[in-house]
């Protein structure tokens, strides 16, 4: 167990790594920031002068190792557009990000869980097919067309919901919730949708498929062959078998959710990370998108093996190892 | 530790109720594209910064509504003798937002502070040799040579409170890590800072102690930037925001049409054009003039100019916003050109026909470089251009980027023919002249990426800069202007319209310079 | 033998299932369209002489102030919408089909090999896979554009979009058939033919390529098909995000990006039309793709 | 108390409907065990699902009464069938590793079942549960009620499946090859238990299974299935002793006796049955290949040397020892050149890992091995052009997994003649290889098929002609009949005596099964957990085994035992 732990925080490191140097490879190739950190009539020298000044002429090894460095000592550096430091910008965005991606992934799994069980259990019925025809068709329109869509139906022609922003805001601590108001929650409401449609019809064929495979297997037909009820036989004895590869998806997804917000946050100028990055790539602002890269890698990182923990906690299999 | 606010809904919900009321003051909402990227008036030279900043700082002198330059912190200017300069009298008693006095000293700290190494903002005072204290409320500024319109070129230049950025450790402009001006303002304007959530809010509240009688209603002014125009569109049709700048073109009808809303139009002063790549020896995006540059034929320039259709593109793409432009400076601007007024006529026949004259009636294909994201509909208006040209059998190959690369590949020369918009700073033509006509050096003819030539242009430009009779600087710039259409050294297309959108009881004064200024605006 | 058995029995289940029939029909329709753009197309949408801004923004045939010379009406560049969006729907599929063939490339020859050889190539090829899932396919992008420029000769430049968008999008799904083939060479391998096959002494690349691949083409179809989907809807989004085609060859989804700019303008056809086209095949082949995936797994019926 | 009578079930599929079970009747009493036996496709799993009403969805019971007491079975409606299963009919599915919920403990399973249909508190469920345990033979039951199923070993969980079948008192127990998973010793075990069950309880039983020693042993009568109709019925003794059907009859010769050696088996024909036609002119050009290459003399020795594997187990800990599992421990074994060795052992005793050893897929720790003296290299120094990969062949127990199916049989066939270089011309390997087809009774036709058109019988026919074509001396035989049918094994069984013979192949024969391997080989070793037991000539060994571990395994192995055979 603790071997294993250890040997995931190795591989997990040696991800992070990699990720750092790609996000490293961004400041040699993607761009010239110093166009963007300068008005129009600056002259050519100040520019070169600013170059050198930043760094950027210094070779590759020095700059990556440099980078390197100062990521490890939690030093993530200023943005080229504004100066600000990185950190606490990535961390005033990340809340908004979090909240985004969890309310979305609550969705997905609120709604896309009973969807699954139920078309699993009722796979002829119309509902089910209507679910899955009604999902798939979902899925098939590319979501920043769905945002629009919303935006204009809910927010412009019916006038119930907010089509930007977060709305109101607590501040805990640095971390800014828009959980703790109702306003808040209505501007959730469009961009989590948006957000969760597409891991809605994941999780919701999934647990489907895993749910009719354990249908077939042998202790649920030997658990009706003893006449135990239905109830429980689906959700007491098929329903925690299903859950068990369904934990490690809806694990990978949290991790694709907070990846794929980009395009959400930027249809509803949600103020995340997504947006941030955006931006950066907008105002070739490398630092930024460097930064982004790592700590998004940090928490996919992070997420999986949270996973394979969790995996262990809930499989006897793996959690109880005497046997008689 | 809570701290709650409850900004929009509130105001949704209540807009329509509210909006027959006569209501006295407003919290005011607005949305861009852009975040100010900084509160620091000296760290970056971009419209975005300026224009937001000009809300909470000020400069000695300010602009009007039509552009014309008015006393602000300076009472009266006048020029020193022997075009030494200028002097500058200051206003006493203005205070800055933290309570401390303005005078002299502020004013030779911030320009000290603009022409530091770490400024944006250094080539506004290329001319100026030093600026002196002369007496408390007074300072002169020094010059190289005669500039008369050094006061127009320092609108932008903003005071700060020397005592406040010592205390804060902001005497510099911030350059690689942030300092206290990036996040926090200190200045005498109308507005004052109060709260800054880079790139998601920043707020604004009146100045109470203002020198100027406030022209406005404003009790809270918030600004969302909104990168995605249909987000925004959808925010100021659901009333969540107030006032938008820009909208897109296209939308402008519908949004004009709808009860409760109105759409502001005008133009821009950007002039939108093209360039040719004058000093490449040959075309490096064709096939079939291997060795030959044909713009360097002013017909083969001339051809391109009379194929083009402004007309049609501003009815269709524009939506008929746009304005044709015949000079590198939109009409009525200082120092725009009356006797070279007309542009060349759409002619496609005649364009044909000089292309053959110029040995080229088998037509040739070239590149042709255009931003996608940084004029209204610059991307359609390049392919519009290269359809336009086909039929004068001329292939362009659009290349069509964001503007994070554009300038570098353009620099780097990678192009036979580029769109470019070009805003004078200074209001003036003598800047275009300066940035794109002038033979590139180290410091001048900077943008001039096409690396146009002309000895004449080049004699003329420094006394354009110096003469101080308006009539005879004039007489210069008509013949800078007349040379430049002469040899079609640029294709000017149209002037950039610029077009606003708010909700109905909002009045808001719409500057060429795009510029908002909370102080022009009232909220019925 | 063997695959005519196969094909009865997906013809017969075919037959019995008018989702697939219609996603079928739907999607060879499209691609029959996109395939034949050339000589079905009323213009050439490539061709600059071809159009004119003059018959910008006209309505569909069927809408006032329509014109019979453009069915689908035209778009703010005076182009045929139909024609654009054949045009378009050739180089969405072949962008998508082109990066499909190289993930599919790229995956299974490192699942297979990672799956076979196991240990430590194994685990290094996992990692690789987790530092690809931590990218967003946008950032993927980006990097391509970023290094190609970096180290390509200037005058390629114009001609890399394509291959740059369909390397990353090929690059955001390699992981999955990787994956996939992984854990099917993982059963295959415990099965007693490549034992034989081993201890007869072939060569593994041998063993991998003609005993076992062969044996794990099921699951890599589902998943080639799926993702023959997402690669489209990819496409778009990194259009619409910035990173995608430019608008003188455009693609389904650069059309729906421009579209975007006419949503509230009144000009609905601009978008709607490339849209709904877009999803009609989208949805097919993932209909399509639902069919094969019960196809090969028997208990999902 | 169970009365079937005239069942027929139906699938009903896309090449139309077809009869699974047709007009079958039969009765169980209580306290009484019927057997169900037949090879595969014989209808007896189907009529067990028709009882407990959990037909999957394309069968349909098309006629027939079937009567539990007074209850009529088919008149139930879905809920009430529901109710009644568990409380009065209960089942036992073959391997108890997938028959219990993973993530429940044993305790939950049997209280949760004990309530559904009883109305007894909590408290007295799980008292029942204990003792019920207890009864069935879990010592501690107390504690151990608490465990999950994976903490029990494999036939401790199949009597937690039959405590949990018989938990709620039922009147009948179908068991569907209740111990075909397990090792012998547990399954005289478990059959003993369902012997005592039916006695002490009155339960009862329907034991379907394959396995007609299982059915000697146990059952009181049994009810014989061929193609879903009742061949024969009666008392077991008079059915398996004097049966009457011809198939029946069949059936007997090829069970293969433990208590002696015959030459072939005597298999007579059944109706619709083609029996291979080896001796035909195509399979002398086979039969003349391989003496060309092998030349007359028998194949060479094998010689083991304390073979020694371990696998890798997890660390313990940290940096603490992996738990290293030790497969095989200092075997030594030497085969005659030209004679079956059989390798008999329980599973897990690593009689598999040796023949992967010999055939290079798995690294010895330690251990020499000589193959006609001369060193055969261990897995990783063989290398893929050494003359052994040749010499070596193995036949592996699956058919259904050790033949390509994505590949022609007449692929299948030539490559070992492509590999090894044995025929440079395509033409001529696929001659050839249609000729190992005829000499291993398959017809020529069958090179152009793919192997999952073939029965299991015919596939394994298959495996064993690639395996000639390479010319080998040494044949690895992995327990090759355990998936097949008793008649399908005893012709596969006699096909490997007659190459044998023919060819003098030197022979490893590995089973579980005693009295198959008693039919095959001149010497015998027997392994435990990866020792090596005793070795030492055929003969001897069954007329008396040394070691006590022989003895137990000989006495557990179930057999016909009363002199049935008649013929």
């Amino acid at each position: 167990m603790v071997a294993f732990a250890v040997k995931r925080l190795i591989q997990s490191v040696f991800v992070m790594l990699a990720v750092a140097f790609l996000a490293f490879s961004l400041f040699a190739f993607v761009g010239d920031p110093i166009a963007q950190m300068t008005g129009v009539e600056t002259s050519l020298e100040d520019q070169d002068r600013l170059r050198e000044d930043l760094g950027l002429n210094d070779p590759f090894v020095v700059q990556f190792t440099r980078f390197t460095g100062d990521m490890l000592r939690g030093e993530f550096g200023y943005s080229f557009r504004t100066r600000e430091p990185i950190g606490a910008m990535i961390l005033s965005r990340l809340p908004a990000t979090l909240e985004l991606g969890t309310v979305a992934l609550l969705i997905s799994l609120i709604v896309g869980i009973p969807a699954g069980i139920y078309t699993a259990l009722r796979p002829r019925g119309v509902i089910s097919q209507s679910l899955l025809i009604g999902t798939l068709i979902g899925v098939s329109i590319p979501t920043f067309v769905i945002g629009i869509l919303l935006i204009f139906l809910f927010g412009v022609q019916l006038g119930w919901l907010p089509t930007y922003g977060r709305g109101g805001t607590v501040e805990i601590g640095w971390w800014r919730s828009s959980l703790f108001t109702a306003q808040g929650w209505r501007s959730l409401i469009l961009p989590a949708i948006t957000l969760g449609l597409f891991q809605l019809t994941l999780t919701m064929r999934l647990v489907r498929a895993q749910m009719m495979e354990v249908m077939r297997t042998d202790h649920i037909r030997f658990a009706i062959a003893r006449g135990v009820p239905w109830r429980s036989i689906r959700y007491r004895h098929a329903l925690p078998n299903t859950m068990i590869p369904v934990i490690t998806i809806i694990g990978l997804q949290f991790g694709g959710v907070i990846a794929f917000s980009i395009v959400t946050e930027s249809v509803f100028q949600w103020p995340g990370m997504g947006l941030l990055f955006l931006e950066s790539i907008r105002f070739v602002d490398i630092p930024v998108m460097s930064v982004y890269l790592v700590v998004i890698a940090f928490f996919f990182v992070v997420i999986n093996l949270a996973v394979d923990l969790l995996y262990v906690a809930i499989d006897p299999r793996l959690r109880v190892k005497e046997s008689f | 530790m809570f701290r709650t606010t409850f900004p929009v809904a509130a105001l949704a919900l209540s807009t329509t109720l509210l909006s027959s009321l006569p209501v006295a003051a407003e919290t005011f909402r607005w949305a861009g594209t852009t975040d100010p990227q900084t509160m620091d008036p000296h760290a970056v030279n971009a419209a975005p910064v300026l224009s937001f900043l000009n809300n909470v700082y000020e400069g000695l002198v300010r602009r009007d509504p039509e552009m014309g330059v008015e006393p602000s912190l300076a009472t009266s200017w006048e020029a020193l003798p022997d075009g030494a300069g200028w002097r500058f009298t200051l206003r006493e008693g203005v205070t800055f937002h933290d309570g401390s006095e303005f005078n002299a000293d502020d004013v030779i700290f911030s320009y000290e502070r603009a022409v530091s190494e770490a400024s944006d903002v250094r080539s506004w005072f290329a001319s100026v040799t030093e600026v002196v204290r002369v007496d408390d409320f007074t300072v002169d500024f020094v010059t190289t040579a005669p500039n008369p319109l050094f006061p127009g070129s320092i609108a932008n230049f903003m005071i700060l409170d020397s005592g406040w950025a010592a205390e804060n450790g902001a005497d510099l402009p911030a350059r690689d890590a942030e300092n206290h001006a990036t996040r926090n303002a200190n200045g005498t304007g109308p507005f004052m800072l109060a709260a800054r959530n880079p790139g998601i809010e920043t707020r604004l509240v009146p100045n109470e102690n203002w020198w100027d009688t406030a022209g406005h209603n404003v009790t809270e002014a918030i600004f969302t930037p909104i990168g995605n125009p249909a987000t925004g569109l959808a925010a100021l049709l659901s009333g969540e925001i107030d006032f938008i700048s820009p909208i897109p073109l296209q939308d402008a009808e519908q949004v004009e049409e709808r009860d409760g809303f109105e759409v502001l139009a005008g133009l821009e002063t950007r002039v939108i054009m093209l360039g040719f790549g004058h000093d490449h020896d040959s075309l490096l995006y064709s096939e079939e003039t291997t060795g030959a540059n044909p713009f360097h034929d002013p017909r083969v320039r001339r051809a391109v100019a009379q194929a083009i259709d402004v007309e049609t593109i501003d009815r269709v793409i524009m939506r008929g916003a746009a304005e044709p432009a015949s000079q590198l400076v939109p009409a009525g601007l200082s120092g725009y050109s009356d006797d070279h007024a007309d542009r060349p006529d759409y002619d496609p026949d005649a364009a044909r026909a000089l292309l053959d004259e110029a040995g080229y009636g088998d037509g040739f294909s070239f590149g042709l470089m255009c931003p996608n994201d940084r004029y209204i509909n610059d991307e359609a208006v390049c392919r519009a251009v290269a359809s336009m040209l086909a039929r004068i059998g001329v292939e362009a190959n659009v290349n069509a980027m964001p503007v994070r690369g554009y300038w570098d590949e353009l620099r780097a020369d990678n192009f036979d023919m580029y769109l470019l918009g070009w805003s004078p700073g200074t209001f003036d033509a003598e800047h275009p002249i300066r940035f794109l006509a002038h033979t590139p050096t180290e410091r001048l003819g900077t943008w001039n990426f096409g690396g146009y030539s002309n000895q004449r242009i080049d004699a003329l430009l420094a006394p354009i800069q110096s003469e101080v009779d308006p009539a005879a600087r004039q007489a210069m710039l008509d013949e800078v202007a007349g040379i430049l259409q002469e040899d079609v050294a640029y294709v000017p297309l149209y002037t950039q319209p610029l077009i606003w959108a708010m909700q109905e009881n909002v009045d808001v004064v719409q500057r060429p310079d795009d510029f908002f200024m909370l102080r022009w605006v009232t909220v019925n | 033998m063997l695959t005519r058995l196969m094909r009865n029995e997906g013809v017969w289940l075919f037959t019995r299932s008018p989702a697939a029939i219609l996603a079928a029909i739907a999607t060879l329709a499209i691609v029959a369209g996109a395939a034949f753009a050339p000589w079905i197309a009323p213009t050439n949408p490539y061709d600059l002489a071809s159009f004119s801004l003059i018959d910008g923004l006209l309505p569909p045939a069927w809408e006032d102030g329509g014109s019979p010379r453009f069915l689908l009406g035209t778009d703010d560049q005076g182009r045929d919408m139909l024609s654009s969006i054949l045009y378009g729907a050739r180089l969405s599929l072949s962008i998508a089909a082109m990066a499909m063939a190289v993930a599919l490339l790229l995956g299974v020859g490192l699942g297979l090999a990672a799956g076979y050889l196991g240990g430590r190539f194994d685990a290094i090829v996992m990692r690789i896979a987790d530092v690809q899932l931590a990218l967003p396919a946008i950032l993927t992008a980006l990097l391509i554009d970023g290094i190609s420029r970096g180290i390509l000769p200037r005058e390629m430049h114009d001609d890399l979009r394509v291959t740059v968008i369909t390397l990353a999008i090929a690059l955001s799904l390699w992981v999955n058939f990787a994956r996939t083939a992984r854990a099917s060479v993982f059963v295959e391998r415990s099965k007693d033919y490549v034992s034989a096959a081993i201890m007869m002494g072939q060569h593994p690349l041998r063993i991998m390529l003609r005993h076992i691949l062969p044996n794990i083409v099921g699951p890599l179809l589902v998943i080639a098909t799926v993702d023959l989907a997402s690669a489209i809807l990819l496409e778009a989004t990194l259009s619409f995000l910035g990173v995608g085609l430019p608008a003188d060859s455009p693609s389904l989804g650069t059309l729906i990006r421009i579209g975007m700019q006419y949503l509230l303008s009144g000009e609905w056809w601009i978008l709607w039309i490339p849209t709904v086209f877009l999803v009609v095949l989208v949805v097919a082949i993932n209909l399509l793709g639902d069919f094969l995936r019960d196809l090969f797994n028997p208990g999902m019926r | 108390m169970l009365a079937v009578e005239g069942l027929s079930v139906q699938f009903t599929d896309r090449f139309g409907t077809n009869m699974a079970v047709e007009d079958v009747s039969l009765s169980v009493d209580r306290g009484e065990i019927h057997g169900l036996v037949g090879e595969s496709g014989a209808g007896k799993s189907t009529i067990g699902a028709a009882i407990m009403g959990l037909l999957p969805a394309a069968g349909q019971v098309t006629a027939g009464r079937m009567t539990l007491g007074e209850t009529d079975l088919r008149a139930l409606t879905p809920v009430a069938a529901h109710r009644l299963r568990g409380k009065r009919i209960s089942m036992i599915f073959q391997d108890p590793q997938t028959s219990l919920n993973p993530l429940m403990t044993v305790e939950a399973q049997l209280i949760e079942t004990i309530l559904a249909h009883e109305d007894i508190g909590v408290a007295a469920a799980r008292a029942r549960a204990v003792s019920l345990l207890e009864e069935i033979g879990i010592a501690n039951a107390k504690d151990r009620i608490r465990a999950y199923p994976h903490q029990f070993s494999g036939g401790m969980r199949q009597r937690v499946v039959i405590a949990l079948a018989l938990c709620s008192n039922p009147e009948l127990i179908i068991a569907d090859e209740p111990t075909t998973a397990l090792d012998v010793a547990v399954q005289a075990q478990v059959l003993d238990l369902i012997r005592r069950l039916a006695s002490t309880r009155g339960v009862g039983f329907i034991l379907i299974t394959h396995d007609i020693g299982v059915i000697a042993q146990v059952s009181d009568r049994v009810t014989v299935l061929r193609g879903g109709k009742v061949m024969e019925q009666g008392q077991t003794l008079r059915v398996l002793g004097q049966p009457e059907h011809p198939y029946t009859k069949a059936l007997m010769a090829a069970v293969p006796p433990l208590d002696r050696k015959l030459d072939r088996f005597h298999l007579p024909r059944i109706a619709g049955e083609a029996l291979p036609q080896a001796e035909t002119d195509t399979a002398r050009v086979a039969e003349d290949w391989l003496m060309a290459g092998t030349g007359s003399g028998p194949g060479p020795s094998l010689d083991l040397s304390g073979i020694t594997v371990r696998f890798r187990g997890e660390r313990r800990g940290l940096f603490g020892p992996r738990d290293d599992f030790v497969a095989l421990d200092d075997v030594s074994l030497s085969v005659r050149p030209g004679t079956v060795m059989g390798l008999v052992g329980e599973s897990g005793s690593g009689k598999s890992t040796l023949a992967k050893v010999i055939a290079a897929l798995v690294h010895p720790a330690e251990g020499e091995m000589r193959l006609d003296g001369a060193a055969l290299p261990p897995m990783r120094a063989r290398r893929r052009a050494d003359p052994s990969r040749r010499l070596v062949q193995m036949v592996f127990q699956d058919p259904y997994s050790s033949l390509n199916s994505r590949h022609r049989v007449l692929d299948v066939l030539s490559e070992p003649l492509w590999l090894y270089g044995l025929e440079p011309d395509a033409r001529r390997r696929a001659r050839l290889a249609r000729a190992m087809l005829a000499l291993v009774g398959l017809d020529a036709s069958a090179a152009d098929r793919y192997p999952h058109q073939f029965s299991g019988g015919q596939r394994q026919r298959i495996a064993v002609a690639r395996a000639l074509l390479s010319r080998p001396g040494l044949l690895l035989c992995d327990e090759p009949t355990s998936a097949l049918d008793v008649s399908i094994q005893a012709q596969i069984l006699n096909l490997l005596k007659d190459l044998q013979a023919r060819f003098g192949l030197t022979t490893l024969f590995i089973s579980h099964n005693l009295a198959v391997v008693r039919q095959m080989s001149d010497d015998i070793a027997v392994l435990k957990e990866g020792r090596l037991i005793e070795t030492g000539p055929s003969e001897a060994f069954f007329a008396g085994p040394d070691a006590a571990y022989s003895r137990d395994l000989l006495a557990q192995t179930p057999t016909v035992r009363f002199d049935m055979r008649a013929v």
